[in-house]
């Protein structure tokens, strides 16, 4: 079909003795949000890491964008044009907001290769802009990031991923340590990255949250995919049997 | 909401009252220091160490001091800049001062010149060919050693992905082993003039003053600097946000290897002999001047201006023990003692920084 | 004021006896003397001097790291006037020394040549035409180890060995009595007979002697050789497991070096090279240094 | 919810599968250099490494072969046991060397005998008092210096939290200069008979393999144990969660330092000498076993038995090149070869099994 | 007042020019639990820092169990009996899951002082028991921290502070990561504790969580208290002006 983004097929990851992904196949049509829902250390987060190169999964394929894909890392992840909000949030402790918020594509003046003079100026001033939008107050932007609070730390990671074009968004937990305004913020982002049409992967424990923002909800129990639902076709209360395992998903009751 | 020139709003930010720079700690200690020696000196020796009590001389200051004590730190310096990029990446680079050895004996080897004295050159290595041949020859080759030992560190270090520690140490019992080897432990001697004049009088400060205002620049204003930051502070993050963390790496090292060629250049100018214990334990010096410094051993904070005052500090108690006449058999129990001290004094000032 | 001293080495047994010479000197005759080590490093020493001359000192006493690299010292020490003396090592621009400049030194070549030839005459005595020996070499950056092990070869092909020395093995120890334990160790359980050990220095061949006589074989047969006639290695000999070492007046030259400059510091005359010579040490001799170093 | 030996539920685990430990690689190095050079000795020298081709023997294994690569490395393994305390907490120490060289010199000052060959120890220290004394006094005063240093290290690390790079580098100059002060230079000689024994023969080997396994069963079931992986993973946490990490920590270098001191005395024993330049770069041999043995430099990883398992690589690399009669001027390059390829093969295999 | 268990009188903390904390006067009485909310950044977690000796205040007092203390360190803290969940969790990554949970109170078989022989079984048990009440899935206890999900750690994290008997509990945030189930369990135990009687200061923006569990709601703006409000005279609405700053609590209008 021409018009998916992502399928996987068979995608499967063991670390030592733990299954902790098995056989997962999933699709994502273009401009579609979907959320991954599941217990803790069901495999979500697994999941992403297979997807965006993090780690190699032990069988499986990844089709991206209509090619096989078999990234090497997350920097041919990033360049395939996925960009991740991983759940570990993966920034540098010792550098300010603006540093982090442009790592590993900083914005330069002149081009010198790798010695390339930074504008940091302009930088900046996009960090503030692209902050604004998530609703988080942050007193020093100079400061590091060592130094800031768990939701000043998760918007810097989400307001990174906003700020760049790509193909595909993920997000795991993005919300987890925002406060009231600021979930209202990012889930604000969320829509209007869904207007302009950017397939999103939400992996969220927030009922309401994945009920308001997502087109599809795909459940994950024990490392294996149990449940694919739209939206108009589920509840919570179902959402959770499925979680939960007193129910599985009729063309997935070969896995459990 | 509140936006202002330093941040968003939410909490009152007090700009006057922001973190001082660590390195004025390191300032701090290098002046306490030189005040301890004009001190001492002034008190029990009713000599000066910085000003000229000499009648003879019409300086005030005693320049001489000041330029040795410089002097005599430029060369371990110029290896500093070299490995203060690759501690800020989180790495360590044992192999430095092996590196000076093997490449000041090759270098060397082609600096040398014909005649001494009217007869031929006693300490040849290779035949007529290589002698008197123009000055850059003897660099470049220097610099390419120094250059292939980098990039062998780096590419062990970034590639194989095993222990900086274990990949330098490696390097350093190789190059140690190859400077040995390359003229069975002789010395290699007599330098063309222009291969001598590299390492003469001031130069060797010209030389480090030089690249470490070349390499605070690039710190501090390219993505290379802000990229040994990164991968220093987190490395895993660093590679999850798109840098190419082993490419980085194999750069800094080739960098420092390079650094270390040049330091061996200048050495075996400045000396005009090039020897196979050459350099034995800089590695530790220049490690040493960087985390006076203020350089944290665990990557991403530190900078080539703390390493330059941990380099002045060396220099310093070098010169303020010759000064004192200090016996031999106290100078370095009290060496231990300073280099502890001083670090002692940048910790606390720090700590008391964060607890107001 | 006063004498500046630049030794290469604090941690060598033998620059300890010279540079304990050079004190005891200075303290009889009232002299201030400030000691540096240089720690084997050529730049360090270069530093020292530069040191001395900004603190304004009369002389200075170089004993050299690298006698390829002195004339970098006795440029500096001419630009500003001040007399410099090399002691123990002859400087290699020796000839075309400033008026203010002198040494004492020895010639290393005769130290492993002494010890060589000494080894063969034991050989010869015992009746042997041909003997196997081991070679413990110093630090391989060194030049004495350097030159003493050239020197066995020297007389090996000079002919004026009285036996035919094979030689099995030639390894370092680095100067250390502890590696030469564990070199010995493994030269002995590869099983390989031999008849001897020549070592660059006495601690190297206290080494070997302590690992063979763990393993139980008999000293008198075995002949070791050594340089330095250390107290340990006197000892060594006088137990009859050492056969040979080779002596050289360190104190002596110590002394010597001071008198030359406090006379150039004077602006006296002195004679500018002293050669002082190695002297052969054997269980006959013994008495006469044992008190010396 | 299915409660199961090695977990409670969720994912499908699969115990046969689990993790290797890290050990089994270094073990692997070891049977692989070992093998090459059984190898090498078979075709091109047509002799065994490891077994007995002389005909007057009857033993099977070269049993003195065997000894030796223990014996060698045995006096730096116990230091490496303490070092690696240390590194387990993400610490680092550069003094062991030097304490070893400074406690020789001290402890065989008062293990010295009165008579010499019928003459008056021509080495002696101190006065007749100081003769012939009992062997325990030297071990004790020896002991007491290594703790000493410990305790002083340990201060500094963890309670003024300068880095241990430094607190030990400065120690390290320290130590070494307190080690050519006491007796002006000169070597301190002939021991009694009683404190010549502490290292005679297999001594070392047995003293060693006792500490080890001592220090294996200590961090693996101890609460100290405990603790020091706990600090080096995460210090903060380590606070956080109630240990008292300074206290640990000044038990750490403290244990560190009375291995060192013990070095001492079996080296200096065994040597039947101390001298000012004993233990130089023992400390980075040290850390290189452990670091060869798996241990993190980054701190939290490692172990006793890795240890081990590294300093008996160092010890048949020694002994293989003897063995091989490589030539001297080749040897550290070779040496530096095979420590890169060690860690190395350990690496690519761990990660070949967390891809897996 | 006899039952009041920690008082803290303007308790100050400034990092650098960052005014984190200000004037914090805060009550609890013994047996009370009581929730903090406030925006990201707002000084939440700085007040806890402050509380067990994390950190040392720049000004003011803690009183605690009717005496003025002044924790030297978290040890301090411990010993007099404040358990915390810390919003970093404060675990060890190399460790596996009973190191962590008994990290710095071993069972010990043989008391050597620090030599001291471990219990290791006692343990592992001891652990199994205190995980199962969070309702956490972990395949396998003896894999290290590093290699859990973020709700894995979190749950280890929150059974430490509930498998110990202490006079006052402080949780950050506990349920942030964690599943629907998972949730609802670690409410349960919140839920015990208010039974026992021990009393407990509960951060999390989840206003569904923090009316159904606490008595007492204090809300956080700009590093001062400026809402001190019972269960029974506010609503979710109500909270929300309070921390969005549309509100402030006539006793703290001085304070903005
Ligand atoms: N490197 C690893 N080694 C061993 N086990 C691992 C590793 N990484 C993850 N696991 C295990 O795999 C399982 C799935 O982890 P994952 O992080 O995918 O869970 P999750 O669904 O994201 O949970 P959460 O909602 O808590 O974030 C967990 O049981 C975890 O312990
Ligand atoms: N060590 C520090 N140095 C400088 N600023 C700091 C430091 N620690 C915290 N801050 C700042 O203090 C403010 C309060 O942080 P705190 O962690 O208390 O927020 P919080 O209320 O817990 O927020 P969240 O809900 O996001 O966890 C933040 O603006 C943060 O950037
Ligand atoms: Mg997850
Ligand atoms: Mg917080």
């Amino acid at each position: 079909m021409q018009d998916i983004i992502l399928e996987t097929r068979g995608l499967t990851k063991q670390y030592g003795g733990v299954h902790a992904l098995t056989d997962a196949n999933f699709t994502l049509r273009k401009g579609e949000h979907v959320a991954i829902m599941g217990d803790n250390g069901a495999g979500k987060s697994t999941f992403v890491r297979q997807l965006t190169g993090v780690e190699q999964p032990t069988r499986g394929q990844i089709i991206f964008d209509g090619q096989e894909q078999r990234f090497a890392g997350p920097i041919a992840a990033r360049e395939a044009g996925i960009e991740t909000v991983f759940q570990n949030l993966a920034l540098a402790d010792d550098l300010d907001v603006p540093s982090n918020l442009f790592l590993g594509r900083e914005k330069i003046r002149f081009n010198l290769g790798p010695f390339s003079i930074l504008d940091k100026k302009a930088m900046r001033e996009a960090t503030m802009a692209a902050l604004v939008k998530t609703g988080v107050k942050i007193p020093n932007l100079m400061n590091t990031i060592r130094n800031m609070s768990g939701g000043q730390r998760q918007c810097v990671a989400i307001a990174r991923t906003a700020a760049f074009k790509s193909k595909l968004v993920i997000m795991d937990e993005p919300t987890a340590a925002l406060g009231v305004q600021e979930t209202a913020q990012v889930e604000n982002i969320i829509r209007t990255l869904k207007e302009a049409g950017e397939p999103l992967i939400l992996i969220s424990h927030n009922m309401r949250q994945v009920f308001d923002l997502v087109d599809r909800i795909v459940v994950f129990r024990r490392g294996r995919i149990v449940a694919n639902l739209r939206k108009e076709d589920t509840d919570g209360q179902d959402i959770v049997s499925y979680i939960t395992g007193a129910k599985t998903g009729s063309e997935f009751e070969s896995a459990v | 909401m509140a936006q202002t020139a330093h941040g968003i709003g939410g909490l009152t930010y007090d700009p006057a009252k922001r973190a001082k720079p660590a390195e004025l700690n390191v300032f701090l200690a290098l002046v306490i220091i030189t005040s301890a020696f004009e001190l001492i000196g002034r008190i029990f020796m009713g000599d000066s160490f910085l000003f000229n009590t000499r009648d003879n001389i019409d300086a005030i200051f005693n320049w001489q001091r000041l330029n040795i004590i410089i002097l005599q730190v430029s060369i371990v310096g110029i290896i500093a800049l070299g490995v203060t990029q690759v501690i800020l990446t989180g790495g360590i680079d044992l192999s430095s001062g092996s590196v000076v050895g093997a490449t000041a004996m090759i270098a060397m080897s082609f600096a040398q010149t014909a005649m001494v004295n009217g007869s031929p050159n006693p300490k040849a290595i290779f035949g007529e060919w290589a002698m008197d041949l123009p000055v850059l020859f003897p660099i470049l080759v220097g610099l390419a050693c120094g250059l292939a030992a980098g990039l062998i560190n780096g590419f062990f270090v970034a590639y194989t992905r095993i222990p900086p520690f274990i990949a330098t140490l490696g390097m350093m019992v190789f190059a140690r082993g190859l400077s040995r080897w390359w003229s069975n432990g002789n010395p290699v001697s007599f330098p063309t003039e222009s291969y001598a004049a590299i390492g003469k009088g001031m130069m060797p400060v010209v030389i480090f003053v030089t690249l470490a205002i070349l390499f605070h620049l690039v710190l501090n204003h390219t993505r290379y600097g802000k990229h040994c930051y990164a991968i220093g502070s987190n490395e895993q993050a660093s590679r999850m946000s798109g840098i190419n963390v082993a490419r980085h790496k194999l750069l800094v090292y080739a960098i420092a290897g390079m650094l270390a060629a040049l330091a061996a250049v200048v050495l075996s100018s400045k000396n005009l002999t090039a020897q196979a214990g050459m350099g034995v334990m800089y590695e530790l010096d220049a490690i040493a001047m960087a985390v006076i410094g203020g350089i944290s051993l665990q990557g991403g904070r530190g900078s080539i201006l703390g390493t330059v005052l941990g380099a002045l500090i060396f220099g310093v108690i070098i010169s303020g023990f010759t000064f004192l006449k200090l016996d031999a058999y106290y100078q370095e129990m009290v060496k231990g003692a300073i280099i502890v001290g001083a670090v002692v004094l940048d910790q606390w000032r720090q700590q008391r920084r964060t607890k107001g | 004021d006063g004498i500046g001293v630049s030794m290469a080495l604090f941690d060598d047994n033998f620059l300890t006896v010279l540079r304990n010479g050079i004190q005891a000197h200075a303290d009889a005759n009232g002299l201030s003397v400030q000691i540096e080590d240089a720690q084997n490093d050529v730049a360090k020493q270069l530093d020292q001097i530069n040191n001395f001359i900004a603190s304004g000192v009369d002389a200075i006493i170089v004993n050299p790291v690298d006698t390829s690299a002195t004339q970098a010292m006795s440029d500096a020490a001419a630009a500003a006037g001040i007399p410099l003396v090399y002691v123990n090592r002859q400087p290699i621009n020796v000839d075309t020394l400033p008026d203010n400049q002198a040494f004492v030194a020895s010639n290393e070549v005769e130290s492993g040549t002494l010890e060589t030839i000494e080894v063969c005459r034991l050989f010869k005595e015992q009746g042997k035409t041909e003997a196997n020996v081991y070679v413990m070499m110093g630090e391989l950056s060194n030049q004495a180890a350097v030159q003493r092990t050239a020197d066995i070869h020297d007389v090996m092909a000079a002919g004026t060995c009285a036996v035919t020395l094979n030689i099995i093995d030639e390894q370092t120890a680095n100067w250390s009595r502890d590696q030469a334990q564990s070199l010995m160790t493994n030269w002995l359980s590869s099983g390989t007979a031999f008849d001897g050990v020549i070592a660059n220095n006495d601690e190297m061949a206290i080494g070997a002697i302590q690992a063979m006589k763990a393993a139980g074989l008999d000293m008198g047969t075995i002949v070791v050789g050594g340089v330095d006639a250390t107290q340990d290695a006197l000892a060594a000999m006088q137990a009859g497991d050492l056969d040979a070492t080779v002596f050289q007046n360190a104190a002596g030259q110590g002394a010597g070096a001071l008198d030359a400059a406090v006379k150039l510091a004077k602006g006296e005359a002195v004679e500018q090279k002293v050669y002082i010579p190695f002297e052969l040490v054997t269980p006959a001799n013994i008495d006469n240094y044992l008190s010396k170093n």
